[in-house]
Order: structure tokens, then C-alpha cells, then sequence
């Protein structure tokens, strides 16, 4: 059943924004996760959004895909976090032979569907399956921002739910990555729904006395914040990361209140108390998998199910 | 007076027009009573097609009309007693969510509802009917105790969404929702959701995970503003009649989906011409639902609700062969 | 082992404090409850310290020494108080004869301690014992203010722990109404765990599903506030109780804040969400006698133990 | 250099006296070698009469040096790993109040602990040790997860008292601390407190609830803080001295009162003399009763951690006759 699929991203990905300094305004629903494709002519070179600084894409590759002069996470599929995260050909894939339907008819959603699966090169907005992290096994999901956002309808839903429930059956711990814009509007309140599905299938998970990590990377909004992306016994976060519930765009035009520079990011949550760590992404590997030893069963005391 | 939707403007003239032919046929002591009669017979015909066939986007608007019955007003209708209880334990009283122990038809419940304010100063107080974490914090802990004594749990939803500001953020509004959602999922109790006015996004699913779920009838449920909705897609949020139909969040098409159990029957025009009708009718259907609720045991119950939820969502499944060519098709 | 063993207390009592506005510093560790006790001529006068009014003494007792004019809630005794609560003739005193050692030997405490004796009538801070309030058997916990204000020291917490665990033994809801400066000091470590041991007897409760209502008076601080007083399934106070856990005048001391009028009443508690429900004295009997029928074994739905 | 206190300056003086000796037995070679060993002789004597006698308010002192070592200086030399993990969740991230996961000795425990600063800056960061209703919300939720994964429980107290200002009182104090009280009692996994420093009162018996209650030889534990008891007896805060003595709170106090089980040793002067050394004592320590509570069932656990504070407390029981006169004379 072990399989390997980890896929090349097929091109150099540069973000276009020249933003030096993180603020709110930087992620909105409606702004795409890579915004822009451009081909350098080899390839060979990345400008760093950031701090401006031009990288080698080898050297980037390399680091993680974090700037090596300013730490900078760069945004990355879900198949090169897998790669970054899991013992080499550990990865079995689940549930990818579950397809998007169109439930409500909703203007424009079929062609964006296939446009996402062209961009992004999976199915839908999640990748799930079984892996091992440091030798320690463990039940993954990871969002793929490439696709729609990663938005949560019925299949990102379902995806997860069964990845939670499978990890109950094999009593193994469920660390999901998160990247999302939210639940995806085109699929009504069967998306909305999905948020308390994941809640519920969760719910049971804790309620089994399985660890749940929840790894959440730039950015990761709404419906997801509001469901299983807030629910980690752990919650993890990479450095400078957008995590919020309502976008920023979406506060200044309704509320007409402009967040300061660096509400949201990974570091004001943490301020404010909501989240455990923040693990730069070339030590990401090593946090959850001494994590991860450190809950494996029967390294407890006495669980109380 | 009541305020008046466009779509009600012909039933208005029509009945104004009647008035003043009875007032003509006083005044000149003619007999227009036939007349009179037939255009009579008109109103009601128009307001069956008029409310009967109402537009998702004309269902928002009596959805927010102004004058629509809030849980303060049915509270005193549905309940023999209602004993308000306040506050997270942490940090405020959200005002926007109102809950308390209450005894309806004799059985001891645990209410947990939105509350829009009524005038400006209300809605100040109640920001809108929009609860900010220590709401959601306060619902918990309000269910958590329902939990512990085995008593029903009833909610009401009636927000245009989670407060959606910088406080929101600060203090956790995603984790707080979050949380209400996990442990409703969880208990053993009788929850029964009902929908009353506005379910706005995931601020409106917090109290929305029941056993059973029931909307009356001319609210709506969305997963998405309609003005956001069409701001985002059509970069126009004029356009938020056409999303309203394109969300497909009435009453109808979310029990054809399988959210909604049960629609609950509003008097001709909506809720607000009529509060202690639309009362009864809520209490009538949902002591049905309670009744038959109770009569399960608590871990069928639980059982029965997170299959509920399991069960919801649309997709397909294919076959390996499909799935090979599908992800040739992408390679 | 029913006994009426109401009593009487003996003298009109005036507190001569005249603020007319609540501030945080009309209570601190050192202001005794009943600040003086005059006796006037004929003893049919009382002034109201907090709107100026003269009552009729008989007009107060009447309104459960609840003025009048403004409301002002007066302190009462253990005893007055469950005399304005109980249902009558239902009231079983436990454990009267559980007395105070002085282990210590602190300096001063054993004449104190006949002192308290002498003004309070009753053996110790607490008066614990079953009891009917509106047909519903509870068990009742009452503080009495004039006790070493209320203090906590061994006795209290084992009176307080004894009445709870008989509770569980019996499936009983438990109320205890608290007037309290918090630990007493003379018993050192001693009385700091007697928060420990109460919170721990209220966590049995919990778990057996039995109701704790705790009723928070004029004035709750220190460690009984950061014990048994908080950890109420319901929290009710009435109106104007000041309530906290550090006293306003030890705030100004160490802090050098000033604490704004209003603070730590139950009003404030109340807006920021610490307490459920404000209670005039005249209603507390009808509201504890519904939630105690809401709250009856067998009226369940199902329980969860 | 390290502060020194008043009780200390005989010995140093003493130590400077041979130094001079020394000095001036080299310069004038004259051989004093007899005299200094006998005031080095007296040196160790001295240190043993001193600080072998420490009198309560001279363990104050020392609990409360500044280079008293915290719980940061302990982390490294008594784990493995040290993951630290922040924030209640709710409001704030605490930084009075340090927890996470920790490897100690091979075994995954949760710890929870209070750190006062070193310097101003620190202080203020971390309040002067003193937590907010945030720092106990934090500690109930990492310890609560302990409870969920079986892990024990390790607390370290070091602090002057829960923190005394407006914002803790606007956030329920009171409650964070009797919610840790509650849970802490209810607990099925081992759990060791240890007193490193100041045990402030209610702010820190928070963290108290050990089935094994461990402290350092010149930490002290109290209800009250000498200095607030003299105030509030004596009218005269300058009387902390008598009133530490009258309090009673010392290690040796607490252990003849049956609220601690042992006394973690010290090196002579005290803890900052010699972090690595306190350091392994502490280990031992923890780990002989680490080991022994790992080896009782989860509910035995939890039910002698209830009958350990179940017992403690000084009272005595009368006879009905001895009730009746006492009564009598209350009459
Ligand atoms: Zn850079
Ligand atoms: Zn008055």
C-alpha cells in the first residue's frame, strides 16, 4: 500500500509582491496563495519577498524554502511539506478516489474546480494520509493552497473526517497542516457544515486520548480557524504566518477598522495566547517528532479513557 | 408601523384602494359591495402568491426586518419560567448571547440564544447580534453544565455573524467557535437548533450542531453573507440578490441538503405580523422533536447526532481506473 | 435530630459608616462587618448607611434588612440568614462540635477567637447543616460575618468539606453562602490548604453531577473567593456585594492603584462575566427554591456520570 | 557580585580578617600559617552555626535573593528536552507562568512553573512572579492535557502571590485559582509540587496540589506575606520579622505541620551558591518520588492525593456535654 507520489512543482514560484513589512492587508480571501507565476528565464534565481534579497532556488530548496537572509517562509505545496516533514517513503495516501461534485449549481464553480486541479496537480484541497515523522507514526492531512485556497467543501471535509477516524481505529496520533481561506462558499452550507463534522470526528479523537497537532501556516482563515485548525491539543504555527477568522480586508470594509501592522501574524496570536509554539520550518520536523515521541502510547502514565 | 418590503407594495395599494372605495360608496351611498368583494378575494390571492413564492433574496430581507420577533420576544411565550445566567467566567457578558435555564412544558432546558438589540442603543449593547469569543465562551460553559445535569438543550440562531473585529481576533473567535462545535458534537443531551432569523456563517453554526435542526420559515442560513458573497465573486456587492440564489440557504433548499429537519410554519408575510402565532407554532414543533428526543438513550443520542453530521456533504467516489486517468489527465 | 435553633440577635445593629457612595475601600481585612453596634434608646431606629434614611427597625426586619429607600442590603448573621432562606422548622445543624485549636500558638489568636465567640454566638465562621428551601432538601452552608469575618481556618474548611461530602452521600445540591475576608492567617499554611481541601470535596460534587450553587454576599475575598465561593455550578450575589480576591485597600498599598467606584461590586463581577445572577435578598429564597426544583434528581434527562 | 545579608557579614568579615593575615604574612614573611588554619577552622564553624540556625525572616531573604536561582536556571540541569508551550487560549500569554513538555530522566512529564525576573526589565515582563488569572488558565490547560495523555505533573512555586491589581480582579482571579485548586485535586497522574522559592499564598497553593509536596531548605510557604500579616496585626509592616516567626512557614514548619513530605537540600548560604548542585539534589529528590507514585494505580493516586489534603488541618471534637456548657456560656 506505501507509495510514493511526491511530485516536483513544476515551476519557480515567485511571489509578485514587493510588501517589505508584513501587514494585514497582505492576505483577503480573494488573493490567491502564489500570486503570480513568473518563469525566470533559467530559473535559477528567486527574489525574497520579503527582505528583496535574490536567492539561488537551489540554496531556497535547500533551506526549506525560507529566505536564508530573513527567514522568510515562503508559501509551499502540500506535497513539498510532506517532503520537508515525512521519513522517506513512508507516505501512503488515502481517499484521493473522493471527487468534487458541483451540489448547488453555483455559477462558475465547475470551471474554477478544474482550473485549481490544473494549478495545484491534486484533486482537491487536501492531501491525507499515513506517515511516519522521525520513525514515530502518525495520521497527516495537509491543505494544498494551491487549490481553490484550500478551501473547505464536502471533500476537504470528508478527506479529514476519515483521516480522524481512521486514526482512531489505528489509535495513532493526527497532525493536520493548515492552509486555508476557509469554507468554500460554492458549496453553501454543506461546506459550513463540514466545520462541525471535522469538529465532531475531532471530538472523538480527544475524547480517545490521541494527540492532535495542529500546524497552522500562512495564511489560515475562517471556517478552517473556526474547526479543526483551532482544536490541536498543540497548536504550532510557522513564523510570520497569517492566522485569523475574519481576513483583514473583510474587517476594514465591514468594520471599518484598520488592524495594526502585524495583527494576525503567527507572533500576535501567540501574544494573545493562542497558540502553543511558533517552529521555523527547517526545525518543524525535528519539534514534532520529539512531540510526537513524547505522547506515543504506552509512554503514559494512565491515560483515564 | 411596520416597515414595508417592495414586494409587499401591491398588496398595500391593493388594500388601500378597497379602502377608499368603501370610502366612496359611503360617502355616496353607493352599493360597491360586490365589488368590493371581489378585490377582497384579490388580496388574498395576491398574498398567497406574493409570500408564497418569495425569492431567497426577499426572505433575507424579512429575515432582518426590523420588527422580526427576537428570543427575548418568544421567550416569554415558549416558557413557563426562564432564569437568565450570565456571563464566560473569564473574561465579559456578551450580550449578543443570551442563555439561562428555562422550563418549557414542564421539562427543566438549557437555552442558549442570539439576541439582536431592537433600536440603535440595543444594538450597541448587543453589537449587532454579532457575539464576540466570551459569547460563544459563554454558551459553552452554559451547554457544558446541560451536559452534566442531563438537561435538553435548546438554541436559538439569530446573528449575522461572529463579531468581526480586532477584539474578536485578539482573543480567539476562531477557537471559540471551534470549541462550541466539538462539544456539541459530544454530548449525550437533547440539543435541538432552531433557526429563527439570520444564520449568518460560522458565527450561526456554533449553536447550530442539533440532534435536530429547524428553521422557521422565512430565515435563512448561509454560509456566507450575500453581499459578501457577491462582493467576493462579482466584485459587486449589489449583486447580493443573485447570490442569495445562488447559496441556496432558505429553509427549503437546506432540508432538501439534509441540514434542516423540520420548517417551522410563519404567519402569511413572516413572524413579525404575527409573534404569538409564530410562538406556537415553535413550541408545538419543538416539543414534538423533544419529546421524541428524550425517549432515546443518551448515547444513541449522541450516536444519532454525530451520524447527522458524518452524513453531510456531497461528493463521488471513483473507481481506481478513473482515478489513474483522472490523474494522467493532470500530470 | 430536627432542632430550631434560630437565634435571636440581641442588639439593633447601626453600622456608623456613613459613606453614602459604594467606593472599593469601604471593606478591607481589618474593617470588622458590623463596623459598631449602638444601641439606641428604644432600639426601633435604624439609619440607612448608604441613602441616610431612618427605618423602622421592624420595617427592616420585615424586608429581610433590605432598606427600603434604597435597597441597601445590611449584613445579617448566619442565622438571620437562614431564617429568611429555609423553609421552616427544616433546618438540621451538622458538626457544632468541631472546635478551634490554636496550633500555632500565633500570638493573640486564642483571645480573639473567644472574642468572635462572644460577639457571634456561634462557635465558629461557618454554620453548616441540612435543610428545605421551598420543599427542595439541600445542603446549606452558611459564613458568619462576625466570626473573624468570616475567615477560613481548620474548622471552617473541615465543617465546609464534612457538609459537601455528606452531600454526595445523600445525592443532595449544595448552597454555601459566603461572607468572607478569606484564609485566616493564624492558622498559616494550615488554612491555605483548607481552599485546597474544600475545592477538592466540590470536585467530588462535580463529578457525582450534584449542583453547587454558591451565593456570594457583602463582602467575598481572598482565598475563600479563590475557592469554594467561585467554583459554583451557578454564582449569584447580591446586589452591591463587594466581591474579589484581593482586598481595594492591599491594591493600593502594593499596586498604589486606586480602584475606580463600582469596582469589585457584584455589578462589575457581573459585566465581566464572573458571576451568573444578581439576586435581591428578598428574591433569593424563590430563585434558589426554582433552580433547586430545576435541578432535582430524577428530572434529568440523563445524566452522564 | 552577590548581595550579601546582614547575618552573613560575620563570616566575610572573618574571611576578609584571614585574607589580611595572609597579606601581611607574605609582605613581612612571618609565619602566621598556626593562626590563619585556626581562623579557617573557625570560618567552617561559623558558617555551620549561621547558616545552620537560619531564623524565618533570614529564609525569606534567601528565598527571595535575587540571584536566587528560577526555574530557567533548574530547566536545563534537571531535563533532557524542555518544549515550552504558551497561552491560555483565551486571553494572554502569561509569562509569570512557564509550562510545556519536559523529558525528565527518560520520562515525558508536564511542568508547570512560576519565574519572577532577574532584572527590572524581566520583572516587569514577567510581573515580578506574580501571575494573572491568564497564568492559571494556562497552567489548568497544560496540566489538564497531562491528565488526557497520563503524563505526571512536576509544578514549581516561586512567587510573592497572585497577581493584586485591577486586571486580575476584572479577569476573576479568585476563580483561575480555585478552577486549578479543583482540577489539581481530581487529577489521576502523579503530581509533584516543589517550593524553589517564595510560596506567596492563594497565587501559589495554585500550583500546590502535589500527591508529594517537596520544598527547598530555604524556600518558605505562607498564607500571608510577612511583611501584609505584620501590617494587618500590628498596624507596623516593619514587624515582618516577628511575624514570619509567628506565621510558622518555613520547610521544617510545613513538614512538622504535614503539608510537606520533604526537604530538598541546600548548599551552605543557600540555592544561588550553587545552581548545579541544587539542581542535582532536586532531582533526586523528585525522581525517588517520581518513581514511587508511578509504580500506584491512577485512581489509588488520586484518591491518597484527596486524603493527603482531606487531613490536613488542627481542630478538635467535643462531646455533646463539653457542647452543651460551651453553649451555655455563649447564652
Ligand atoms: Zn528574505
Ligand atoms: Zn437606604
Amino acid at each position: 500500500m506505501f507509495k510514493d507520489i511526491f511530485r516536483k512543482t513544476k515551476y519557480v514560484t515567485i511571489p509578485s509582491t514587493s510588501t517589505q513589512k508584513r501587514t494585514p492587508a497582505d492576505i483577503s480571501p480573494k488573493e490567491p496563495l502564489n500570486i503570480s507565476k513568473k518563469e525566470l528565464p533559467d530559473g535559477l534565481w528567486v527574489k525574497c519577498p520579503k527582505c528583496g534579497e535574490v536567492l539561488f532556488n537551489k540554496d531556497l530548496e535547500e533551506n526549506a524554502r525560507v529566505c536564508t537572509a530573513c527567514e522568510h517562509h515562503f508559501r509551499i505545496s502540500a506535497r513539498e511539506r510532506l517532503e520537508l516533514l515525512v521519513d522517506e517513503n513512508s507516505f501512503e495516501e488515502w481517499d484521493n478516489d473522493i471527487l468534487t461534485l458541483d451540489p448547488l449549481e453555483f455559477p462558475g464553480y465547475g470551471g474554477k474546480l478544474l482550473e485549481a486541479q490544473e494549478k495545484s496537480g491534486i484533486s482537491e484541497g487536501v492531501l491525507t494520509g499515513h506517515a511516519k515523522i522521525e520513525g514515530n507514526p502518525v495520521v497527516l492531512a495537509i491543505n494544498e493552497g494551491n487549490f481553490m485556497m484550500g478551501s473547505m467543501g464536502s471533500v476537504v471535509g470528508e478527506k479529514i473526517t476519515r483521516a480522524i477516524e481512521r486514526a482512531i481505529e489505528l489509535r495513532l496520533p493526527v497532525i493536520i497542516i493548515s492552509t486555508s481561506g476557509g469554507a468554500r462558499m460554492q458549496e453553501g452550507i454543506l461546506s459550513l457544515y463540514q466545520m462541525a463534522k471535522t469538529s465532531a470526528a475531532l471530538g472523538r479523537l480527544a475524547e480517545n486520548h490521541l494527540l492532535y497537532i495542529s500546524v497552522l501556516t500562512d495564511p489560515t482563515f475562517g471556517g478552517v480557524t473556526a474547526s479543526y485548525a483551532s482544536l490541536g491539543d498543540i497548536l504550532i504555527a510557522e513564523p510570520n504566518a497569517l492566522i485569523g477568522f475574519t481576513g483583514p480586508r473583510v474587517i476594514k470594509q465591514t468594520m471599518r477598522q484598520e488592524l495594526p501592522v502585524g495583527a494576525q501574524t503567527a507572533e500576535f496570536n501567540q501574544e494573545h495566547g493562542l497558540i502553543d509554539l511558533i517552529v521555523g520550518r527547517t526545525q518543524m520536523r525535528s519539534v514534532l517528532g520529539r512531540l510526537l515521541r513524547y505522547h506515543q502510547e504506552g509512554a503514559q502514565y494512565g491515560a483515564t479513557v | 408601523m411596520v416597515q414595508l418590503f417592495d414586494f409587499e407594495k401591491p398588496i398595500v395599494e391593493l388594500i388601500q384602494k378597497i379602502s377608499e372605495l368603501q370610502k366612496f360608496s359611503a360617502e355616496k351611498e353607493i352599493d360597491l359591495s360586490q365589488e368590493i368583494a371581489t378585490l377582497e378575494k384579490k388580496v388574498v390571492l395576491l398574498k398567497q402568491e406574493i409570500y408564497g413564492n418569495l425569492e431567497p433574496w426577499q426572505k433575507v430581507q424579512i429575515a432582518r426586518h426590523p420588527e422580526r420577533p427576537n428570543f427575548y420576544d418568544y421567550a416569554p411565550l415558549l416558557f413557563e419560567d426562564f432564569i437568565e445566567l450570565k456571563g464566560d467566567r473569564l473574561f465579559a457578558d456578551d450580550r449578543s448571547v443570551v442563555g439561562g435555564i428555562a422550563l418549557f412544558r414542564g421539562t427543566a432546558v438549557t437555552v442558549v440564544a442570539q439576541v439582536k438589540g431592537r433600536d440603535t442603543k440595543e444594538n450597541i449593547k448587543r453589537n449587532f447580534g454579532m457575539p464576540h469569543p466570551e459569547g460563544y465562551h459563554k454558551a459553552l460553559r452554559l451547554m457544558d453544565q446541560a451536559e452534566k445535569f442531563g438537561r435538553p438543550i435548546l438554541t436559538f440562531i439569530d446573528t449575522p455573524g461572529a463579531a468581526c473585529d480586532l477584539a474578536a481576533e485578539e482573543r480567539g473567535q476562531g477557537e471559540a467557535i471551534a470549541r462550541c462545535l466539538q462539544a456539541m458534537s459530544c454530548y449525550h443531551v437533547p440539543v435541538i437548533s432552531t433557526v429563527i432569523g439570520e444564520g449568518g456563517s460560522g458565527g450561526a453554526l456554533a449553536l447550530g450542531v442539533g440532534n435536530v435542526v429547524l428553521m422557521l420559515e422565512n430565515s435563512f442560513y448561509s454560509v456566507i453573507a450575500p453581499e459578501s458573497c457577491a462582493s467576493i465573486l462579482w466584485k459587486d456587492s449589489a449583486k447580493a440578490k443573485e447570490a442569495a440564489a445562488a447559496l441556496q440557504f432558505t429553509a427549503q433548499d437546506l432540508q432538501r441538503l439534509g441540514v434542516v429537519d423540520e420548517i417551522v410554519h410563519e404567519p402569511q408575510g413572516g413572524a413579525h405580523k404575527d409573534t404569538d402565532h409564530t410562538a406556537g407554532q415553535l413550541s408545538l414543533v419543538i416539543s414534538k422533536h423533544l419529546t421524541s428526543l428524550m425517549s432515546e438513550t443518551p448515547d444513541v443520542l449522541r450516536e444519532k447526532r454525530h451520524q447527522k453530521l458524518r452524513s453531510i456533504g456531497v461528493y463521488k467516489e471513483i473507481s481506481q481506473k478513473s482515478l489513474d486517468n483522472f490523474e494522467k489527465r493532470l500530470d
